[in-house]
C-alpha cells in the first residue's frame, strides 16, 4: 500500500474539505464524521438530512458517481453462525448488546451509502440512523436515479420504507414472500434444517472421560 | 454501410473464417474428441479429493471447516498396543466413516488446506459422474482408491520460497 | 438529475419516438413481450418485460431474482476463508477478480499486507481473469448480433487462459486461491514461459475479432449510435468499468484507486471512447483485453522473489472495524463493504457488484429502441447474471 | 429422361418423376447440411463437428432425422390447429415446385416451359404463405413477429431477385431455362467463345444481387431476422417440434440447394462444361454431376457468408433492398439492354 502513503496528505486535505463543506451545509444534521488518513471517509447524518446530504455532495462536492446504497442491521444475530443449530432446536437465543461500527449509531437499522468523485477519486460513506419500529427514509431517486434498484433491494431485504420511491416493489424475492431476509433475526433455513456434520465428535472409549483429544 | 477505400471489413472477415477453415483442415482442430482422446489436466487441478486413511486422525477439522457441510466423519477411540514393550497402551482414534458428498461439494479445497496431518489430497481425476445422485457420496474406500491417481507435486517457478510437499508413498 | 441530462434524455427519446409517430393515425394497442427468463439473449435468467409498439420498445422493466442466492446473508454464517470460496461464484467468468477486493478489505482490517511476490502474482491472475471474462464477451457480442463464429473463437482462446489459471490455482472457474495475507501457493515451474505463448494467442484473437466483428460494416451499422449513455447519466446510475469509460469518463480504479495491486508499477493505458454507444463499449473492452496482455507481459518479467504468504494466524479472526475496498473487475467496479465485530465471520458484507448497477440503467436506456437493438444493447452492457442477482 | 419416359405408362412415369423429384430435393439438402452446416461451419470455428455417426460423422444427419421423428408433435393449446399443422407442407410445396424447372442435361428436365424462370421465381414466393401461416397459427408473439419480419423481408427481396434475373433474360433472349443454359454454352464474351459465355462474367452485378437476394429469401445470416435466434428465439419456428420442425428444416436447406442450382444454371452455365458440344448425349450422364458441383460452389458462398456475418436490423435490411439493390439492378438492366442493342 505504498501508493496510499505517498498520496495521503493530498487526499486527506480533500477529505477534510469534504467534511468541512458538509458541516457548513448540514449544520447539526451532521452527527459524526471520521477520516481515515488516506483511506476513506465516513459521515453520519440524521435521517431528515438524508436527501439534502446527497444533494450537497452531488452539487457542491462533485460526488457525481453513485456507488451503492444499503442498510446495516446492528442487532447481533440470535443464531450465531448456526453451527450449534439443530433441527429440533429452532428457538433463537436472546440477542446480545448491540455494538456499532465507525461513526457510532443509536438505532438498530442504519443506512449505508457510498458516493464517489470520479475526477478527484475520493469516496465517502454516508450513514444515517433509522427508526427501529418503522424504518422510513426519503428516497434518493431524485438525486441519483441509480438508487432505484438499490432502494428496492434494501426495502425488501430490511423492510425499510423509502418515501417518494415510485415503484417500491420486490426486486429479488417472489411477490408473496413474507419477511425481510437480511434482518439478523430472520433465520437462514439452509443452516437450520440439517445438523452440522462437524458437531459429532470421535466416540470416546466406553467408560472413560473424553478429555484427551489427540493421542497420536 | 459506407464502403471505404481500404478493403471493407466484410471481405476481410470472410478471409478470417476461410483462413480458420484451412488451418483446421491442415493443422487439425483445437477440440479434442473426448471419449477417444483425453486432455491431461494440470497436476494441481482440483478434480476429486483422495483420502490417505493412515494419516487421518479423525480430528474433524475438515468437516468443521467445510463451507457446504458435505464431509461426514465418524470415529471411535481405541487402545493401540504400546510402541515399546512394557509401555502404556496408547489411545488412538479409529476412522469408522469418512464420506464426502460430491453432489454438495463445491471444490473449494478448504478441507485439503486445513488438514494438519496430510491425509487429504487433490487429484486431477474427473471421470466419476454417476447416473444416480446418491452415488456421488464417496465413502472412505472410494476416497482411498483415488490415492493412486494423486500426481507428484510440481516444482516451483524461480524466485519461489515455497517448499515442495510430498505425496505419501 | 441536472438540466443537461434532462434535455439530453428528452431529445433522445423524442428522436427515437419520431418514427413511431406515424402510427398515431391508427390507434394501435401495445404488445407486451416477455423476454426471458429463458431466452437466448439474456445470458442466464434475466427477464425483461417490454411493452412494444410494433417493434419499438415503449417501456422496459427488468425482473430479477431468478438467480438470487443471498450471498450477503450467507457470508454472515461463514468464516473468512469460506467466504472467499463462496464469492467466487458472483461473477463466475472472472472469479479470481471477485476474491481480490474482499481479501484486501479483510487485509486492511487485519493490518496485514501480502508480500510483494504475492501482489505481483495476484495482479497477473487478476488480469488473466479479466481476459478470460472479456474474451467471452467479445465473442458473445457477435453471437447476439447473429454471427455464430466469433463465440467459438472466444471459447477456443479462452481455454488457453483458463488452462494457465488452472495450472496455478487448480480451478478453472473457481480458483479460491487468495488467502488473507497472500496466496495459497506459488507458481509452478515453467508457467511463466507458457503464459507468454498464451498471451500471443490472445493478441492474435483480438486482431481476429477486430476484423471479424468490429470491422464488419453490418456490425457497425447495428451498434453505432445505438444505446447511447451520456456520461452524466452513466455516473448517476453508477455504471462502471468499460460501460462508463466508453462514455468518455477517464476513470479506472486500477490507475486511480491506489489499491494494493501493482498496476501502478506497470506501463499501460486507460482506454476511453467518446461515443457512449454499443460500439464504443465493444471497442473499449477489446482494447482492454490487449492492455491486459501488455500488463501481464510486464508482470511476468517483473515478479520479485520471496514468499507468497505473510505471517497470519492459523485461525483468522478479523478485528472489529469497517472497510470498503473496490477494484476494477472485468465487469466494472466491484467492492465489498465489510463490517467486522472481531468474530470468525464477518458481521455484514455489502457486496457492490458491477452488473447490478450496470443493468439498472436498462429501463431508461431501452426506451424507444427496436427489439433487435434491445439484444445488442443488453449484450454490450455485458452483465453476468450472478453478478446482478448475487 | 423425357425420351425414356415417353414409352412408359402414365403411372410409371409419374412414380419415376416423383422419386427423382424427391431425390432432387432431399439429396442436395442432405449434402448441404452435412457438408456445410456440419462440417464447414465446424472447420471455420476450429472444431471438427460431428464425428461419431458413420465415418467422419457422415451419418449424423440420419441420426438427427431419427431424433426428430421420435419427438412429440406439439401443438400449442391456443394455436389454430389446422393452419399450424398445414404450414410446413406449404413451405415444402414451394420447394418441390422450384426444382421442376431446373434442367440437369440437354434432355433431363421435369418440365420445359417457355416461361421457366418466371415460374421458378413465382413459386418461390409460396413459402412466404407457409411462414405466415406458421407464425400466425402458433399463437406466440415471437412466432408472429418472426413471420411478419419474414413476410416483409421476402417481399422486399423478391424484387431484386427478379430484377437481377432480368439481365440474364435480356442477354439470353429467352425465359426458358434450358435455352438460357444453351445461350451460355454457345455464347461468346466479346468475340471469345472458348469457354462459352457463363453469365457470371457479363452479368456479375446481377450475380451479386441475386446471391444477396437469395440469402435474404433463405432467411440466412446476415438476413436471418425472421428466425433471429438471439432476439426471437427462433421466430416462426419457435413452437414447432418433431416432424414438423424437420420439414421446415428440410425446406430451408432444400431451398438453399435449389436456389444455388438456379444460380448455377443462370450464371455459371448450368450442366454445361466448356469445350464440349452442348448437344452431346454425354451431358445427359454427366450433366447432373456438373450441375451438382456448380451448385455446391454457389452454396459454399452462401454458407460462407452465413457463418461470417452478423445480421442486419429489419429497417436496415429494407433500406438495403430498396435503396441499394433495386436501383443497382435497374441500372444493370439498362446497361445490359443498351449493350445488347449495341453488340
Amino acid at each position: 500500500m505504498t501508493e496510499e502513503e505517498t498520496a495521503a496528505p493530498e487526499a486527506d486535505a480533500a477529505r477534510d474539505a469534504l467534511v468541512a463543506t458538509l458541516t457548513e451545509a448540514l449544520g447539526d444534521n451532521l452527527v459524526a464524521s471520521e477520516v481515515k488518513a488516506g483511506v476513506d471517509l465516513w459521515v453520519r447524518v440524521t435521517s431528515q438530512a438524508w436527501v439534502e446530504t446527497a444533494q450537497v455532495l452531488r452539487n457542491q462536492c462533485g460526488m457525481k458517481y453513485f456507488n451503492f446504497l444499503s442498510v446495516i442491521d446492528w442487532l447481533p444475530s440470535p443464531f450465531g453462525r448456526d453451527m450449534d443449530a439443530q433441527v429440533d432446536q429452532p428457538d433463537p437465543v436472546e440477542p446480545g448488546e448491540m455494538t456499532w461500527g465507525i461513526t457510532g449509531g443509536q438505532t438498530r437499522f442504519q443506512m449505508l451509502a457510498r458516493l464517489h468523485d470520479p475526477v478527484n477519486h475520493v469516496g465517502i460513506n454516508i450513514k444515517a440512523d433509522l427508526d427501529d419500529d418503522q424504518p422510513t427514509i426519503d428516497s434518493w431517486i431524485t438525486v441519483y436515479p441509480g438508487a432505484n434498484w438499490h432502494e428496492r433491494e434494501a426495502a425488501e431485504m430490511f423492510g425499510v420504507h423509502f418515501t417518494g420511491h415510485p415503484n417500491l416493489t420486490k426486486l429479488y424475492l417472489p411477490g408473496a414472500f413474507e419477511g425481510n431476509p437480511m434482518r439478523k433475526d430472520f433465520p437462514l433455513l439452509a443452516r437450520r434444517v440439517k445438523p452440522w456434520p462437524g458437531l459429532v465428535d470421535v466416540e470416546p472409549l466406553p467408560g472413560e472421560d473424553d478429555d484427551e483429544t489427540e493421542a497420536s | 454501410m459506407a464502403i471505404k477505400i481500404k478493403i471493407p471489413g466484410m471481405i476481410k472477415g470472410l478471409g478470417i473464417t476461410f483462413g480458420t477453415m484451412v488451418r483446421t483442415l491442415t493443422k487439425g482442430s483445437h477440440t479434442v474428441q473426448y471419449p477417444h482422446v483425453k486432455e491431461a489436466p494440470t497436476p494441481r487441478a482440483r478434480g476429486v479429493i483422495a483420502l490417505h486413511e493412515e494419516n487421518c486422525t479423525s480430528c474433524m477439522l475438515c468437516a468443521r471447516e467445510c463451507p457446504d457441510w458435505c464431509i461426514y466423519i465418524e470415529g471411535h477411540k481405541y487402545k493401540a498396543p504400546p510402541r515399546r514393550p512394557g509401555g502404556k497402551p496408547r489411545k488412538k482414534n479409529a476412522l469408522d466413516r469418512f464420506d464426502i458428498d460430491y453432489s454438495l461439494c463445491m471444490y473449494c479445497g478448504i478441507c485439503v488446506d486445513v488438514c494438519p496431518f496430510e491425509a487429504l489430497f487433490w487429484t486431477p481425476e474427473y471421470e466419476y459422474s454417476e447416473l444416480k445422485i446418491s452415488n456421488l457420496l464417496h465413502d472412505k474406500n472410494q476416497l482411498g482408491k483415488w490415492m493412486e491417481t494423486v500426481p507428484e507435486f510440481e516444482d516451483y517457478e524461480k524466485g519461489s520460497e515455497a517448499k515442495k510437499a510430498q505425496v505419501p508413498e | 438529475m441536472n438540466k443537461a441530462t434532462d434535455t439530453q434524455q428528452l431529445a433522445y427519446i423524442a428522436g427515437q419516438a419520431a418514427d413511431a409517430r406515424v402510427n398515431l393515425e391508427i390507434e394501435t394497442e401495445g404488445m407486451t413481450l416477455n423476454i426471458g427468463p429463458q431466452h437466448p439473449a439474456t445470458h442466464g435468467t434475466l427477464r425483461i418485460i417490454v411493452k412494444l409498439d410494433g417493434e419499438q420498445v415503449i417501456a422496459a422493466e427488468p425482473m430479477m431474482g431468478y438467480m438470487h442466492r443471498g450471498y450477503e446473508k450467507l457470508t454472515e454464517v461463514r468464516t473468512y476463508p469460506q467466504v472467499t470460496a463462496l464469492i467466487n461464484r458472483i461473477d463466475w467468468l472472472g472469479s479470481f477478480a471477485n476474491e481480490v477486493p474482499f481479501i484486501q478489505a479483510a487485509e486492511n482490517l487485519m493490518e496485514v499486507e501480502a508480500p510483494p511476490r504475492a501482489q505481483w502474482i495476484r495482479t497477473a491472475l487478476f488480469e488473466m481473469s479479466r481476459i478470460a471474462n472479456v474474451v467471452l464477451f467479445l465473442g458473445d457480442m457477435g453471437v447476439q448480433l447473429g454471427a455464430v463464429t466469433p463465440v467459438f473463437f472466444a471459447f477456443r482462446d479462452r481455454e488457453f487462459i483458463l488452462n494457465q489459471i488452472e495450472a496455478v490455482t487448480g480451478g478453472r472457474f473457481h480458483p479460491n486461491f487468495n488467502r488473507i495475507g497472500g496466496l495459497k501457493d506459488d507458481l509452478p515451474k515453467g508457467w511463466i514461459e507458457e503464459t507468454r505463448g498464451v498471451l500471443g494467442r490472445i493478441q492474435n484473437f483480438c486482431d481476429e475479432i477486430e476484423t471479424l466483428v468490429a470491422g464488419n460494416e453490418i456490425f457497425q451499422a447495428r451498434t453505432r449510435g445505438i444505446g447511447i449513455i451520456p456520461a452524466d447519466m452513466g455516473l448517476a446510475y453508477g455504471l462502471s468499468g468499460a460501460n462508463i469509460r466508453s462514455s468518455g469518463v477517464d476513470w479506472d480504479i486500477r490507475r486511480d484507486g491506489g489499491i494494493g495491486l501493482v498496476h501502478n508499477e506497470l506501463d499501460w493505458k486507460v482506454w476511453t471512447h467518446p461515443d457512449g454507444d454499443s460500439y464504443a463499449r465493444f471497442w473499449v473492452r477489446l482494447q482492454e483485453v490487449r492492455e491486459s496482455c501488455i500488463m501481464i507481459e510486464q508482470i511476468l518479467d517483473g515478479i520479485p522473489a520471496g514468499p507468497v504468504m505473510a505471517k497470519v494466524p492459523r485461525i483468522i479472526k478479523v478485528p472489529a472495524g469497517e472497510s470498503y475496498v473496490e477494484t476494477e473487475n472485468p465487469l466494472g467496479v466491484m467492492g465489498y463493504y465489510i463490517v467486522s465485530q472481531g468474530d470468525l465471520t464477518p458481521f455484514r458484507v455489502k457486496i457492490r457488484s458491477a452488473s447490478f448497477n450496470n443493468v439498472s440503467i436498462t429501463p431508461w436506456l431501452l426506451k424507444g429502441v427496436y427489439v433487435p437493438d434491445v439484444v445488442s444493447i443488453l449484450a454490450s452492457l455485458y452483465f453476468i447474471l450472478g453478478d446482478i442477482d448475487r | 429422361m423425357t425420351l425414356i419416359l415417353a414409352e412408359m405408362a402414365y403411372w410409371q412415369e409419374t412414380s419415376i418423376r416423383l422419386l427423382v423429384g424427391l431425390a432432387a430435393v432431399l439429396l442436395p439438402a442432405g449434402t448441404l447440411v452435412y457438408l456445410f452446416l456440419f462440417k464447414m461451419m465446424s472447420f471455420m470455428q476450429s472444431r471438427l463437428g460431428p464425428m461419431e455417426a458413420g465415418p467422419y460423422g457422415s451419418m449424423q444427419l440420419l441420426a438427427e432425422v431419427g431424433k426428430f421423428l421420435q419427438k412429440e408433435d406439439l401443438v400449442p393449446r391456443a394455436a389454430d390447429r389446422i393452419v399450424f399443422k398445414l404450414a410446413p407442407f406449404v413451405v415444402l410445396i414451394s420447394t418441390f415446385l422450384l426444382v421442376l424447372v431446373i434442367p440437369a442435361g440437354p434432355d433431363l428436365w421435369f418440365i420445359d416451359v417457355d416461361t421457366g424462370i418466371f415460374l421458378a421465381l413465382a413459386v418461390s414466393s409460396i413459402s412466404v404463405i407457409g411462414i405466415l401461416m406458421a407464425g400466425w397459427a402458433s399463437a406466440s408473439k415471437y412466432s408472429l413477429m418472426g413471420a411478419l419480419r419474414a413476410t416483409g423481408q421476402l417481399i422486399a427481396y423478391e424484387l431484386p431477385l427478379v430484377l437481377a434475373v432480368v439481365g440474364v433474360v435480356i442477354q439470353a433472349g429467352t425465359l426458358n431455362v434450358q435455352n438460357i443454359v444453351m445461350a451460355q454454352a454457345t455464347g461468346e464474351i466479346f468475340g471469345y467463345g472458348g469457354i462459352g459465355n457463363p453469365f457470371i462474367f457479363t452479368q456479375f452485378v446481377g450475380f451479386a444481387i441475386f446471391l444477396i437476394a437469395v440469402q435474404a429469401e433463405l432467411t440466412q445470416p446476415p438476413f436471418d431476422m425472421p428466425v433471429a435466434e438471439s432476439e426471437l428465439v427462433t421466430g416462426y419456428l419457435t413452437e414447432y417440434s418433431g416432424l414438423r420442425f424437420l420439414m421446415f428444416f428440410i425446406g430451408e436447406f432444400a431451398t438453399a440447394g435449389i436456389f444455388s442450382a438456379l444460380a448455377a444454371t443462370l450464371f455459371l452455365g448450368g450442366w454445361y462444361v466448356p469445350g464440349l458440344d452442348p448437344t452431346d448425349g454425354l451431358f445427359n450422364v454427366i450433366g447432373p454431376a456438373v450441375l451438382f458441383a456448380k451448385m455446391l460452389l454457389v452454396a459454399f458462398l452462401i454458407f460462407w457468408f452465413r457463418f461470417t456475418y452478423p445480421r442486419f436490423r429489419e429497417d436496415q435490411l429494407q433500406k438495403l433492398a430498396w435503396k441499394v439493390l433495386i436501383p443497382l439492378s435497374l441500372i444493370n438492366i439498362v446497361i445490359t439492354g443498351v449493350l445488347k442493342v449495341v453488340f
